[in-house]
């Protein structure tokens, strides 16, 4: 048993159940809180991964706006804070039959491509990914142009947000 | 190095399948949008488990990542900002009360 | 270059016309300014064109001429173009200054800056405003006219029909001038259209001289299809002249001789020559401008104007000391006679307008019988000295008219303003108008020397007698008494003697920009004549310049008639005779009962009116009603199309009952329609406005999608 | 293994050795890499808890001098040991959780709080060779865990159920929220500057020179918004007395007051580190080469760990420094309202530090080729214009709103005063 396949189920074990108490807890912060807890979750997975960078914008972005940001709408939008009475819609049993069904075939489909068990070559040597995706990001030949634009989304979405959630003062 | 790469699809796909069941079965808009950041988050780790296995020198993987944040983000800023203008109208956010739309 | 200003000088009244009838038709002060301002610019063009044309000696051989292609005939183009040759060159000028002046008299004449009436309406003259001085009294004063704005448009239009008719090289356009004058006059006859006597004699005016006019387009229909063009420079050419002398047309009257005539019923109708005089006396219902510069200054004279060009035409194949040609004696005959006719009815009309209408035809006629006798340069000399003095007339009638009508607004007695009988001494109440209307009167009946009526009017006695033709002689001397008798008449009965009314007795002097235009016009009916006295007066020192100028105009200078006596001394007594037997008569004459003349028969003016009526007026009215009318329209053209309606209707109805309901609406229109509301009803079911719903669903299809593909694929392999 | 070795290297020297021990127990070399982290980190945290400890004191005395007071002086030499005293009292003191409070995040909360500043450590180069891990995007790391201690703090407020306690949850978060964008602009410009976002790299890199110099600008825009990031006063929003009792730790109590008092002092003394390390050149000392002082050719050889031994000096005092500064603002400023606050970053700092960002990019680029004195000079002067023309700018703007509010009676003296 190798640390890092015991880091990946310490954090696969938290991802998972965080992701179902999201998904069933009946209090919406928690909810949230548990999101945070799965999204940190898959911050490590991205450092397990190579890829410092995105663990920690995850971390910026996910838990430091997207999540506060969730909580912010969630006590926006609540009389009083805590949520009495069922979470789930009434036929959420359809739901699960439709996930568990998609999951098994998508396992099923990742088992049936071929060299699905390899495992990672080690980073060639004077690759930096930092770098690489830094260049790889502006450079011309290589992802600016999507890059730019969603520069472009956000700000668009920054404004509309605004503009919607602004309160109307005649 | 050691883990193989079946793994981290499948753990992928077992938090897009949840974050799928939320967005189907949950009551509340803003859990809905809870959901569709798991769903997001496992495309991500699928796209980086991606580029870690097949080629570390082509950044496609991380790129479209980072693209993914910043989608996401704009994503959850203008929901949520829906949400409370029609919480602040309808006094709900229960998305099967908000159907306006139907015959 | 001058050809330049000659083109340009139709158009500012044109403009100041579109401009004042679309934008500037609220502000009074702004119309008139443009109406005046383009008057002015035409006046300043003419007189640059005159002063040009005084500039260069032999004139008459280099005119001012240009012209333009403008309609394409076949293979040929139908050309129009500007001359100024000296008989437009005087014409333009007295026509600029006379119009200039008519449109300044125009501001005072229609009570500008005085307060809009109490109950004035569109349509009727203004009834006069109240207003309260500072001393709190109240009391009526002259109010504005309603449609000031629409009279400056339409007589910056009519002037734009003179120009064009006086410039104009060909006689086409200058057709256009003349109609386009003719709606002009119609409008401002019918100015006020509120009177039914404004609105008959406004259709009565059109009617008459459309008659004329008509035959006028026949002789130019005429003369186009014999000599395929219609510009006077080609026509007045000797040989197409001979060609047209020669070639016989009807009624053994050669084709020159023909179109003569007909153009001439042009003329007859237009300035009011026997047969078709009896619209102008009515179109005296027209504000006084009016009648002052259409029916005296311009309008008429243009009839003569278009004679006169037309001289060479009419005299084609006749040259000095040869019998007239027919065309030329029936011309002579009909003036000489409008000349005495129009003078006898004048003698015995009371209304201060009337009168001067009929010496306005009588004078016409003078110019006519010139013309017809062949004393082309006379005519013309007549034409632009009765021009000034007529105007002058006209206009201090008018002032006459307004300081009565004050009168009438302050005492509030209802007499007719414009009544002479109403009037008498008003020399003391209005200096300026009577002055300007004496020297005027004198001009008119010929005073001896000073006056311009004088030279002009003896020139065409000389005329006449010195080519031998006595009848005409005669007559227009006696003509001449009368016109010398009734000038005085109209005199002593306005201006001398005591006020007959209490109107009469308060009436006012006329303001500024009414008396000014007075004094200018008197001016040249005084020394306009000096421009064209005989050689033999001043004892051969000056050549009679007028003679020289205009005379220029023809291919051979027309010969001076030769000095004698008896004309001096005719003139001379007519005049002096008419004036004096007139003052005689009517120095104590206080009422229509005690005038002599006021005979039935000339009161009536010889019932032509009535006559007309008789002959024309009804049976064009039976044959409107009853065969036009009755017959045609009602039996004919509508049974017609009676019967294509009722077709039409049988076949509408079949149409709708057999395809339409049963078929359109029925099976296609109803039937979509509950086919696509029968399965909306039934799908709208599956939209519940539920995203999730939706969602779920989608994904199902789409799980239950993929199972089967592979299932497939399972199966297959 | 040799005492050579020891002093070149302890750190690496140490972990040697207990790997090897640990190896020789028949564990798996990968679970003795494991242990061996585990106990680095376990002494990291050690150090940095008692460290802690000490800045209670430090604080303690600072404000009391600031106050013109003694502050502790009777346990221990200087009162030293009364950090100690108030530990014990709030570990005996009752630990009260209110009813109707979210248990669970109610107690996470604190722990996440320290656990947010603790984290930095990690990043924290006390010399060459003292760091937890030289991270290749340590710089962002810094925002992470700024953004874990956001979380900690709303969720301590709102799981309070206490409405002050949510109030002041919020007004920190929306502070927090919004200085970290000039923070992390400004944290962008040594990042260029040295071409690499690891805090040692970027530490090595101002050994000919130190960033303040470069970007003076930079340095002030990054502190202020640091403290902001602390909720330190003028910015303590979050626990306005005067208006929201004591915000987001109202109902706490005992330890669990103690760990976020603790974590915001360490927050306070490890960002005066920051300072240092990005502006300061961190634990560069002068003349201070790998292997002793080189002045000219003069040279005074030390052994590494001498050398070390004086970094982690340098950096203290640096971080010591920074950190006397925040305390300084702190308790000679007035409290702001809310909407200052927030209008002070959007419309001021946000657009400054962002145009500051642009003009070190350009220039770095255009002066790369130069020699290093121009370099440093273009980029001083770049900052002082850039600071010269803000200041005419609010001057601007402070005129016009003077001259809005001035009655309208004297425009005379209005115009003599232009």
């Amino acid at each position: 048993m190798h640390p890092d396949q015991i880091i990946f189920f310490l954090c696969a074990a938290l991802i998972l159940i965080s992701a179902l108490f999201v998904v069933i807890s009946r209090n919406l912060i928690h909810a949230a809180l548990w999101l945070v807890a799965a999204l940190f979750g898959v911050a490590v997975l991205f450092a397990l991964l190579n890829a410092n960078f995105l663990a920690v914008v995850q971390v910026v972005v996910y838990i430091g706006a997207i999540a506060i940001l969730f909580l912010f709408a969630v006590m926006l939008t609540r009389k009083d804070i805590r949520d009495r009475g069922p979470q789930m819609r009434r036929s959420w049993w359809i739901p699960a039959l439709l996930g568990l069904l998609i999951l098994a075939g998508l396992v099923y489909l990742i088992f049936a491509q071929p060299g699905i068990d390899r495992t990672a070559a080690a980073i060639p040597a004077g690759v930096d990914p930092l770098r690489a995706l830094g260049k790889a990001l502006v450079s011309p030949g290589g992802y600016v142009l999507p890059f730019e634009v969603s520069s472009i989304l956000l700000l668009a979405a920054l404004v509309g947000a605004v503009y919607v959630a602004i309160t109307k003062k005649s | 190095m050691h883990i193989p790469l079946s793994w981290y699809l499948i753990l992928a796909a077992a938090l897009f399948c949840i974050g799928l069941f939320g967005v189907m079965s949950r009551k509340n808009a803003i859990a809905i949008l809870l959901g569709i950041e798991l769903m997001l988050n496992a495309v991500n780790i699928n796209l980086v488990a991606f580029w870690r296995y097949l080629d570390p020198t082509k950044m496609a993987g991380q790129a479209f990542a980072v693209i993914v944040f910043a989608v996401a983000a704009a994503e959850v800023a203008v929901g949520l900002a829906l949400i409370i203008s029609v919480y602040r109208r309808r006094n709900t956010i229960i998305a099967d009360e908000i159907d306006l739309m139907k015959w | 270059m001058t050809n330049w200003i000659i083109w340009l000088i139709p158009l500012p009244p044109l403009l100041a016309f579109f401009v004042i009838i679309l934008f500037t038709n609220k502000n009074r002060a702004l119309s008139h300014g443009l109406a005046v301002g383009a008057a002015g610019l035409s006046f300043l063009g003419s007189m640059a064109v005159f002063v040009q044309a005084l500039g260069i000696p032999e004139f008459g051989r280099q005119v001012f001429e240009s012209s333009i292609d403008w309609l394409p005939t076949g293979n040929t183009w139908l050309q129009i173009g500007v001359l100024v040759d000296p008989t437009s060159a005087v014409t333009l000028f007295f026509v600029a200054i006379t119009i200039l002046m008519i449109f300044i008299y125009s501001i005072g004449y229609h009570n500008f800056g005085q307060p809009a009436g109490d109950h004035d309406v569109k349509g009727l003259p203004p009834h006069g405003a109240s207003v309260t001085d500072g001393h709190g009294h109240k009391h009526s004063v002259p109010s504005i006219e309603p449609m000031y704005s629409r009279f400056f448009a339409f007589i910056a239009l009519f002037a734009f029909g003179m120009y064009t008719l006086v410039v104009s090289d060909n006689l086409l356009t200058l057709f256009v001038g003349w109609e386009i004058m003719g709606l002009c006059s119609y409008l401002l006859i019918g100015f006020w259209y509120g009177k039914p006597s404004a609105r008959d004699a406004a259709v009565k005016a059109f009617m008459t001289t459309r008659v004329g006019d008509v035959f006028m387009l026949l002789g130019i229909a005429f003369l186009y299809s014999a000599t395929g063009t219609l510009s006077f420079g080609v026509i007045f050419q000797p040989k197409v002249l001979e060609a047209l002398a020669s070639t016989p047309a009807f009624f053994g009257l050669s084709a020159a001789g023909l179109i003569g005539l007909l153009l001439f019923i042009g003329t007859v109708g237009k300035s009011a020559q026997f047969p078709l005089h009896v619209w102008l006396p009515d179109a005296m219902e027209g504000p006084t401008p009016v009648s002052a510069m259409i029916h005296a200054a311009t309008m008429v004279s243009a009839g003569v104007y278009m004679v006169i060009r037309m001289f060479p035409l009419i005299t084609a194949g006749w040259s000095e000391g040869m019998p007239l040609n027919p065309t030329m004696s029936t011309i002579a005959f009909i003036g000489t006679f409008t000349a005495l006719f129009a003078a006898t009815i004048a003698v015995a009309q009371n209304d201060i307008k009337r009168v001067l209408a009929y010496s306005t035809i009588s004078q016409l006629g003078f110019m006519i019988a010139a013309v017809g006798i062949g004393a082309y340069v006379a005519a013309a000399f007549h034409l632009v000295t009765h021009a000034f003095f007529k105007a002058l007339l006209f206009l201090g009638s008018g002032s006459v008219i307004h300081g009565m009508e004050h009168g009438v607004l302050h005492t509030g007695e209802h007499v007719d303003p414009q009544d002479m009988f109403n009037m008498g001494g008003l020399r003391k109440k209005m200096p300026i108008t009577f002055w300007t209307f004496l020297i005027g009167g004198f001009a008119l009946s010929g005073f001896p020397v000073l006056t311009a009526g004088f030279w002009s009017k003896d020139e065409i006695l000389a005329d006449a007698f010195g080519n031998g033709h006595l009848m005409v002689f005669i007559t227009l001397a006696a003509a001449a008494f009368l016109t010398a008798f009734y000038t005085m008449r109209q005199i002593i009965l306005t201006f001398f003697g005591e006020p007959r009314t209490k109107a009469a007795g308060h009436a006012q002097e006329t303001p500024l920009t009414m008396t000014v235009p007075l004094i200018v016009l008197a001016v040249f009916a005084v020394g306009y004549g000096w421009v064209g006295l005989p050689a033999w007066f001043t004892g051969g020192l000056v050549p009679n310049w007028f003679h020289e100028f205009v005379g220029g105009t023809l291919a051979e200078m027309p010969a001076v008639a030769p000095f004698s006596i008896v004309p001096i001394l005719t003139s001379l007594g007519v005049a002096l005779g008419g004036l004096f037997f007139g003052w005689l008569v009517y120095r104590r004459v206080e009422s229509p009962e005690k005038d002599f003349l006021q005979i039935p028969l000339l009161k009536n003016k010889y019932y032509f009116d009535e006559i007309y009526d008789f002959l024309f007026v009804r049976p064009a009215a039976w044959v409107a009603e009853k065969f036009t009318y009755l017959f045609m329209d009602r039996m004919v053209i509508d049974g017609f199309l009676h019967a294509i309606a009722r077709f039409a209707l049988f076949l509408g109805h079949a149409f709708r009952d057999y395809i339409d309901k049963p078929v359109v609406n029925e099976l296609i229109g109803d039937g979509t329609g509950k086919v696509v509301k029968g399965s909306g009803s039934r799908l709208r079911k599956i939209q519940a406005g539920r995203v999730q719903y939706y969602m779920v669903v989608s994904i199902a299809v789409l799980v239950v999608v993929a199972l089967l593909y592979y299932l497939l694929h399972f199966l297959m392999a | 293994m040799s005492l050579q070795d020891f002093l070149a290297d302890p750190i690496l020297f140490i972990s040697n050795w207990l790997q090897g021990l640990l190896v020789g127990w028949k564990l798996p070399s990968g679970l003795a890499t494991v242990i061996v982290f585990l106990i680095g980190i376990l002494a990291l945290v050690i150090f940095a808890m008692l460290f802690d400890i000490f800045l209670v004191w430090v604080e303690r005395k600072v404000v009391a001098r600031f106050q013109d007071r003694l502050g502790p002086n009777r346990i221990g030499p200087f009162g030293l040991i009364q950090p100690f005293a108030d530990i014990i009292k709030l570990v005996i003191k009752e630990d009260i959780t209110p009813d109707g409070a979210d248990k669970v995040v109610y107690n996470i909360a604190p722990v996440l709080a320290a656990v947010s500043v603790i984290i930095l450590w990690a990043v924290l180069p006390l010399s060459s060779k003292i760091f937890g891990v030289d991270l290749n995007v340590a710089v962002l790391y810094l925002v992470a865990a700024g953004a874990l201690g956001t979380l900690a703090i709303i969720m301590a407020g709102w799981s309070s159920n206490n409405k002050y306690a949510l109030l002041g949850a919020y007004r920190m978060v929306a502070n927090m929220v919004s200085y970290e964008i000039p923070m992390v602009v400004t944290l962008l410009i040594p990042t260029i500057l040295a071409d690499t976002m690891s805090l040692n790299g970027i530490t090595q890199s101002q050994e000919t020179i130190w960033y303040v110099f470069l970007s003076p600008l930079g340095m002030l825009i990054f502190l202020i918004s640091s403290i902001a990031e602390l909720g330190r006063s003028p910015f303590d929003l979050n626990e306005a007395e005067s208006e929201i009792v004591a915000g987001f730790h109202i109902e706490y109590s005992g330890m669990k007051f103690g760990w976020f008092y603790a974590s915001e002092l360490l927050h306070a003394f490890t960002f005066g580190g920051f300072v240092g390390i990005l502006f300061f050149g961190g634990w560069q000392v002068p003349f201070l080469m790998a292997d002793g002082f080189h002045f000219g050719s003069f040279v005074v050889a030390l052994p590494g760990i001498g050398v070390i031994l004086l970094q982690a000096v340098a950096f203290m005092v640096k971080a010591m420094i920074g950190y006397w500064v925040i305390m300084w603002v702190k308790y000679s400023m007035p409290r702001i309202r809310i909407d200052q606050m927030l209008a002070f970053n959007w419309k001021f700092l946000t657009p400054l530090s962002l145009v500051l960002l642009s003009a070190t990019a350009v220039l770095t680029k255009l002066l790369s080729g130069f020699p290093l004195w121009i370099f440093g000079v273009g980029m001083f002067l770049s900052n002082l214009l850039i600071g010269w023309i803000t200041i005419e700018i609010l001057r601007f703007y402070a005129h016009r709103q003077r001259r809005l509010e001035e009655p309208l009676a004297q425009p005379a003296s209005v115009a003599a005063r232009r």
